[in-house]
C-alpha cells in the first residue's frame, strides 16, 4: 500500500487542472516516455509579473506520471520561472512522498521534463542528470 | 486454489535447477516469475557450462592452432551442430550466430532484402508482428521504395487469412515475415500452411521463431521455412547470442551482412573475397562463450523434450486463463487456449498496466507491462498498455494463483472492489 | 634466463585470479599462454560477476517493473556508466554496446558512412589495420562509390606521417580511421596528433582501440576522438560485447544502423521514430550478462591501474624483444621497444607460421600464427604469414624463458641447428 | 616430436611433383584455406585408359598441407577417377600417419579438397563432410 499513498490515487483518479491546452499559452510543451509510452501536453499562462496564473494538461499514463503532472500543475502556479527552474527531481520526489524504482521514476520525472522543455527548451536541457 | 496435478515433468527437480527462483524480492515476497517471454531464466547446466569454459578453455576460436584455440573452436562449432539438429536444419552452414532475433531479421533485411527487393516489389508481414519484424523492413522500405503489407488480425486474435491469400494472389510478394507464436496474444500462427502458400505465390517465406523455438518443436524442413530467427536468452540460454536460420542456396548467393575478420577468403587494399558460409555472415569475434552456453540450453531443453515442455506449459496456461477469467473487470487478449502459447495479457478496467505490474512486483509477482514492442497490435487492440503473465517450463499452478491474489490485492487499491 | 625482476604489480595473486592459466594442455605441459591479443582471459572476478547476475538478477531490461528487472537495467546501464568513466567520456549516452570492435566499425560504416559519404569523398585507412577497419569500408565504397586511400607504412613499421599529411592536404578527406595500436607490429600510432590534423582538414577522426583500450589508458576527451571502437573479449571481458564510443553531437544526427525493440520511441504501419541515445543504436535485447560482465572487467583494470599494466607488459614485452633476437634466423616485424606495445610477431627463416605455432604448442606455448586478419600488412612485410606471441598483465618474463626454448626446439625439428 | 615425423618433414622440404601446371591437363583445380591462406593448384594429365599418368602442383602451406599434398600427389599416380572418388579423410590421415587437430585437419585436407574440386567441381561436392 505504500506504494499508492491515497492521495497519489486521488491524483491520479482525479486530477487536477486536467483538460484542453490554454490558447494563447506562454509554455506549451509535450512529450513522451519512450519505454512505456506515457505522454503529456502542458500549457500555461503568465500573468504581467511573470507568474503562472493558469495551467493546464492533458495526458494519458499510469497513476505515478498522471499524479505527478496533477501535483506539479497545482505547484507551479504563482511561481515566476526563475522559480521554476529550480524545480527538480528532488521536488517531484517531495510531492509524492513514496519511493520510486528507478524505472517508476521516469514515470514521475515525464511532468517536470516537460515542464523544462516548456521553459528551456529541450535542446538547451541544461544536465543529463534532470532527463532521467 | 490448484487441486492436485500430475504434471508431464518433475517440477520440483527443475525449479531446483533455476537458482535465481529461490529467492524473495522483497521482505516476505517470494518471487514469482511470470516474465519469460521478455527473457527466461536459465539454469546452472547453462551457467556452469559457460563458467567451466572461460575457466578452462576459452581463446580466440578459427584462426588458432594452440590448444585452448583448439577447444573453444570445437566448443563454438559442437554448439552449432546442436542448434542444427534442435531445428533440423540439413547443415550447419544454414545455422548464423548473431546478438538476437532482432539482428537475424535485420541481417536478412539488409543482405538479402537490399539486394532483391525493389521499388513496387511488396513485404507481407502482419499487425501482430514484434517491432523487430517491422522496424528492419521499414528502414530499408524508405531507402529502397518498395512496400509493406500487412495482415490484419480478426477479432478473436487470429491472423486473417483470407486476407493473406488476398496478399498473395493480388500483390507482387517478394517476401513473407511472420511470428511463429505472438509475445502478446500467444496465438500459434499456422505457419506451415503459410509458408505453403507463400511458396506457391512464388514469395519467400520467413518466421520470427522468438516465442515459438523455445518453447515447441521447429523443424525448419517440415514447416519448410525458408528463413528463420529466435534468441538465446528467451530459450534458458545466455543473453548476448541469436539465431538465422537460412537455407543454404539463399545464404550462397546474399550478400555479406558485416565485413571485418573471420568473414573473409582473402583482403587487399582493392577489395576482399567472402568466406564460406556460415562465416561468411560472422564478422569479427563471434560470442563464443555464448553459443557455448546456448548449446547447453539446447541440451537442457532436448533433455526435457520439447512436447514435454509444450504440455506442461499448457497446463499452466489454461490454468491461468481459466483463473484470470474469474476477476472482475479483467480482460485477457487473445484467442482460446486451442491457439495459444504460453502467455496471458490482459487490461484491469481503466487500471494503467504500470501500476498492475507495480503492485503485483510488491506481492512479488514479476510480469511486464507496456506495449510489450507491438504498438501497432496494441493500437488495434484498441488500448495502450497491457500486463502480460508468461510461462516457461519451471511456472507452476501455485504461482498462477499467487497471481491472481495479487491481481485482487490491485482491485482493492484502486477501489473497484474486493 | 630470467635475472630477478620486481614487477609493479604483484603477478603471483594476478596469476591466481585467471583460473584457466593454472592448467597443462598436454601431458607434463604447463600452459604458457601468449595469445592475448586474439581473445584475453577472464579473471574469477569477471566470471562471478555473471554468474551472479544469472543467478540474482537477471530479467530483461528497461522496459519492466519488477524487481528483477528494475536490478538487471541498474546493473546493465551500471556498466554503461563504468566504461564511460573508464575512457572518461562525457556522458553514457555516448557509449554504445556492441557485439565486438568490428561491430562498431561497421556501426559507424552503415550509419554516419551512408549519410555522409557521396562519390569522390575520401575515407583514409592504413596499410597496418586489421580487417576489421578495412572491409566495412570496402563494402561501402563499393555501394557508394567514395574513395579510400591508405597511410602507408614505413620500414620500420610506423605510419608514414608524411604521406598521411599529403593525404589530408591533398584529397577531400571526410573521415580518418586508424588503429591505435597494431595487432601485429605493436605500433602504438601518434592518435593525438593525427586526430589534430585530421580535425584542422575538416575531417573525423575514429579510432580502432581494439589493441589500446585493453591496455593503456584512452581518454577520449584529452585524445579528442570522435569514434573509438573495442571489444570485451580483449580486455579481460566476456565475448559477445563490444563498444562504440561516439561524440554525442555525431551520434545524435546518425541514422539507426539495425531496427528493432529497444530503439524506438514510437512504431505505427506506416513508420518510426527514434528512441534517445545510446538506445537508438541498441535494437533488440542487449547482451544484458556481457555488460555486467564487462563492467567487472573494467573495475578489475581499473584496480590494477592502467599506468601499472603498462608498465609491467613493457617489463615483458623488452625482454621479449631481447632474447628473441638473440635467437638464428628468427625475425621480428615491428619498430623499436620505444613505439610498442604487447606483441611481438617473427618469422622463422622459411618455417611455415603454422608449424612454428604447432610445435610451440607441443611445449604448452601458445602464440597465433597466420595473417592476424591483417593481410595487406602481411603482403607488405613480404610475408604470407607470422607467429605471433601476445602478452597481457598476467604473463611473466619466465613465459618469455619458455616460448624461446620452445623455439630453440623448432629449430631442431626443422634441422635449423640448435 | 611425433607431430613431425621424420617423412612429413621430408617431403615438406622436398616436395614431389611440385613444379609448374601441366597444360594440356584432364585435372586443373586450385583453392585455399581461408582460415591460413594455404593455396594449392594441383594439374594432373590422364592416359588413355584413364589412369593418372602426371601430376604438378604447385602451393604455399604449413609443412602438413605441402607434405600432404606431395604424399596425396605420389598416391593418385595410375589410378582411375572412380578409384580417387574412394579417396577421403581418411585416406589422408593414414598417409600422413600424425594425430591432428581439427585446424591442421584443414591444411591436411585441402589437398583432397583440391583434387575432389578437380574431379566433380566443387558446387557438386558430394557432402560437407568430406570438406572439413
Ligand atoms: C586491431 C584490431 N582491430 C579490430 C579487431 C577486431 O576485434 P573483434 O574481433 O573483437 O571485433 C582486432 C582483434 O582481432 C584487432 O586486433
Ligand atoms: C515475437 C518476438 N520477436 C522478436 C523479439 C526480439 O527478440 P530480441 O529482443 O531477443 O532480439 C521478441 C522478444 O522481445 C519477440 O517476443
Amino acid at each position: 500500500m505504500d506504494l499508492y499513498m491515497e492521495n497519489i490515487i486521488d491524483h491520479g483518479q482525479h486530477p487536477r487542472n486536467f483538460g484542453e491546452p490554454l490558447d494563447p499559452a506562454d509554455i506549451d510543451y509535450e512529450d513522451e516516455n519512450p519505454f512505456c509510452g506515457d505522454y503529456l501536453h502542458l500549457t500555461a499562462q503568465l500573468d504581467e509579473e511573470g507568474r503562472i496564473k493558469a495551467v493546464s494538461w492533458q495526458g494519458q499514463g499510469c497513476t505515478i506520471s498522471q499524479a505527478s503532472a496533477s501535483m506539479l500543475g497545482e505547484a507551479i502556479i504563482g511561481k515566476t520561472l526563475d522559480e521554476l527552474r529550480e524545480f527538480n527531481r528532488q521536488t517531484i520526489l517531495d510531492m509524492l512522498g513514496i519511493p520510486l524504482s528507478p524505472t517508476r521514476l521516469k514515470c514521475a520525472l515525464l511532468s517536470l521534463k516537460v515542464l523544462k522543455g516548456g521553459i528551456y527548451g529541450l535542446s538547451d536541457w541544461p544536465t543529463d542528470e534532470g532527463e532521467e | 486454489m490448484t487441486e492436485p496435478i500430475t504434471y508431464p515433468l518433475d517440477i520440483a527437480a527443475i525449479r531446483a535447477d533455476f537458482p535465481i527462483l529461490d529467492q524473495e524480492v522483497h521482505p516476505g515476497k517470494r518471487l514469482v516469475f511470470l516474465d519469460s517471454a521478455a527473457s527466461s531464466q536459465k539454469p546452472r547446466q547453462v551457467i556452469e557450462a559457460m563458467r567451466r569454459y572461460y575457466e578452462r578453455d576459452h581463446a580466440n576460436v578459427h584462426r588458432g592452432i594452440h590448444a585452448l584455440s583448439e577447444r573453444a573452436t570445437a566448443a563454438y562449432e559442437g554448439a552449432r551442430e546442436k542448434v542444427r539438429a534442435f531445428i533440423n536444419a540439413r547443415s550447419v552452414r544454414e545455422i548464423i550466430f548473431t546478438r538476437n532475433a532482432t539482428e537475424s531479421i535485420n541481417l536478412v533485411a539488409q543482405s538479402w532484402g537490399r539486394a532483391n527487393l525493389r521499388p513496387g516489389d511488396v513485404v507481407v508481414l502482419s499487425e501482430m508482428e514484434h517491432h523487430s519484424n517491422i522496424v528492419p523492413w521499414q528502414i530499408l522500405a524508405e531507402q529502397i521504395g518498395f512496400r509493406l503489407r500487412y495482415i490484419p488480425i480478426t477479432d478473436d486474435g487470429l491472423l486473417d487469412l483470407d486476407a493473406y491469400a488476398a496478399l498473395l494472389r493480388d500483390e507482387p510478394v517478394k517476401l513473407v515475415s511472420v511470428m511463429h507464436v505472438s509475445n502478446v496474444l500467444g496465438t500459434v500462427n499456422p505457419v506451415r500452411e503459410m509458408a505453403a502458400q507463400a511458396h506457391a505465390a512464388g514469395a519467400l517465406f520467413m518466421v520470427d521463431g522468438a516465442q515459438s523455438v523455445p518453447h515447441l518443436s521447429v523443424d525448419v524442413q517440415a514447416l519448410d521455412m525458408d528463413f528463420l530467427a529466435f534468441s538465446g536468452h528467451k530459450m534458458a540460454g545466455p543473453t548476448g547470442i541469436g539465431v538465422l536460420y537460412g537455407k543454404r542456396a539463399l545464404l550462397e548467393v546474399m550478400p555479406p551482412f558485416l565485413g571485418g575478420g573471420e568473414m573473409i577468403k582473402k583482403v587487399t587494399l582493392e577489395g576482399s573475397t567472402w568466406n564460406d558460409l556460415p562465416h561468411k555472415f560472422e564478422a569479427g569475434t563471434p560470442a563464443i562463450a555464448q553459443a557455448v552456453g546456448l548449446g547447453a540450453a539446447v541440451d537442457y531443453l532436448s533433455a526435457l523434450g520439447m512436447d514435454n515442455i509444450l504440455a506442461h506449459e499448457k497446463i499452466v496456461v489454461d490454468y491461468a486463463l481459466d483463473r484470470l477469467s474469474e476477476i472482475p473487470g479483467l480482460k485477457v487478449y487473445g484467442p482460446g487456449p486451442e491457439h495459444r502459447n504460453g502467455v496471458a495479457a490482459f487490461t484491469l478496467q481503466d487500471v494503467h498496466a504500470h501500476d498492475i505490474a507495480q503492485l503485483l512486483d510488491a506481492e512479488g509477482v514479476a510480469v511486464r507491462a507496456g506495449h510489450h514492442c507491438a504498438m501497432p497490435l496494441h493500437k488495434r487492440l484498441g488500448v495502450v498498455a497491457t500486463a502480460r503473465a508468461s510461462f516457461y517450463v519451471y511456472n507452476m499452478r501455485d504461482e498462477v494463483d499467487a497471481l491472481v491474489e495479487a491481481i485482487y490485492n490491485a482491485r482493492r487499491v484502486f477501489r473497484l472492489g474486493g
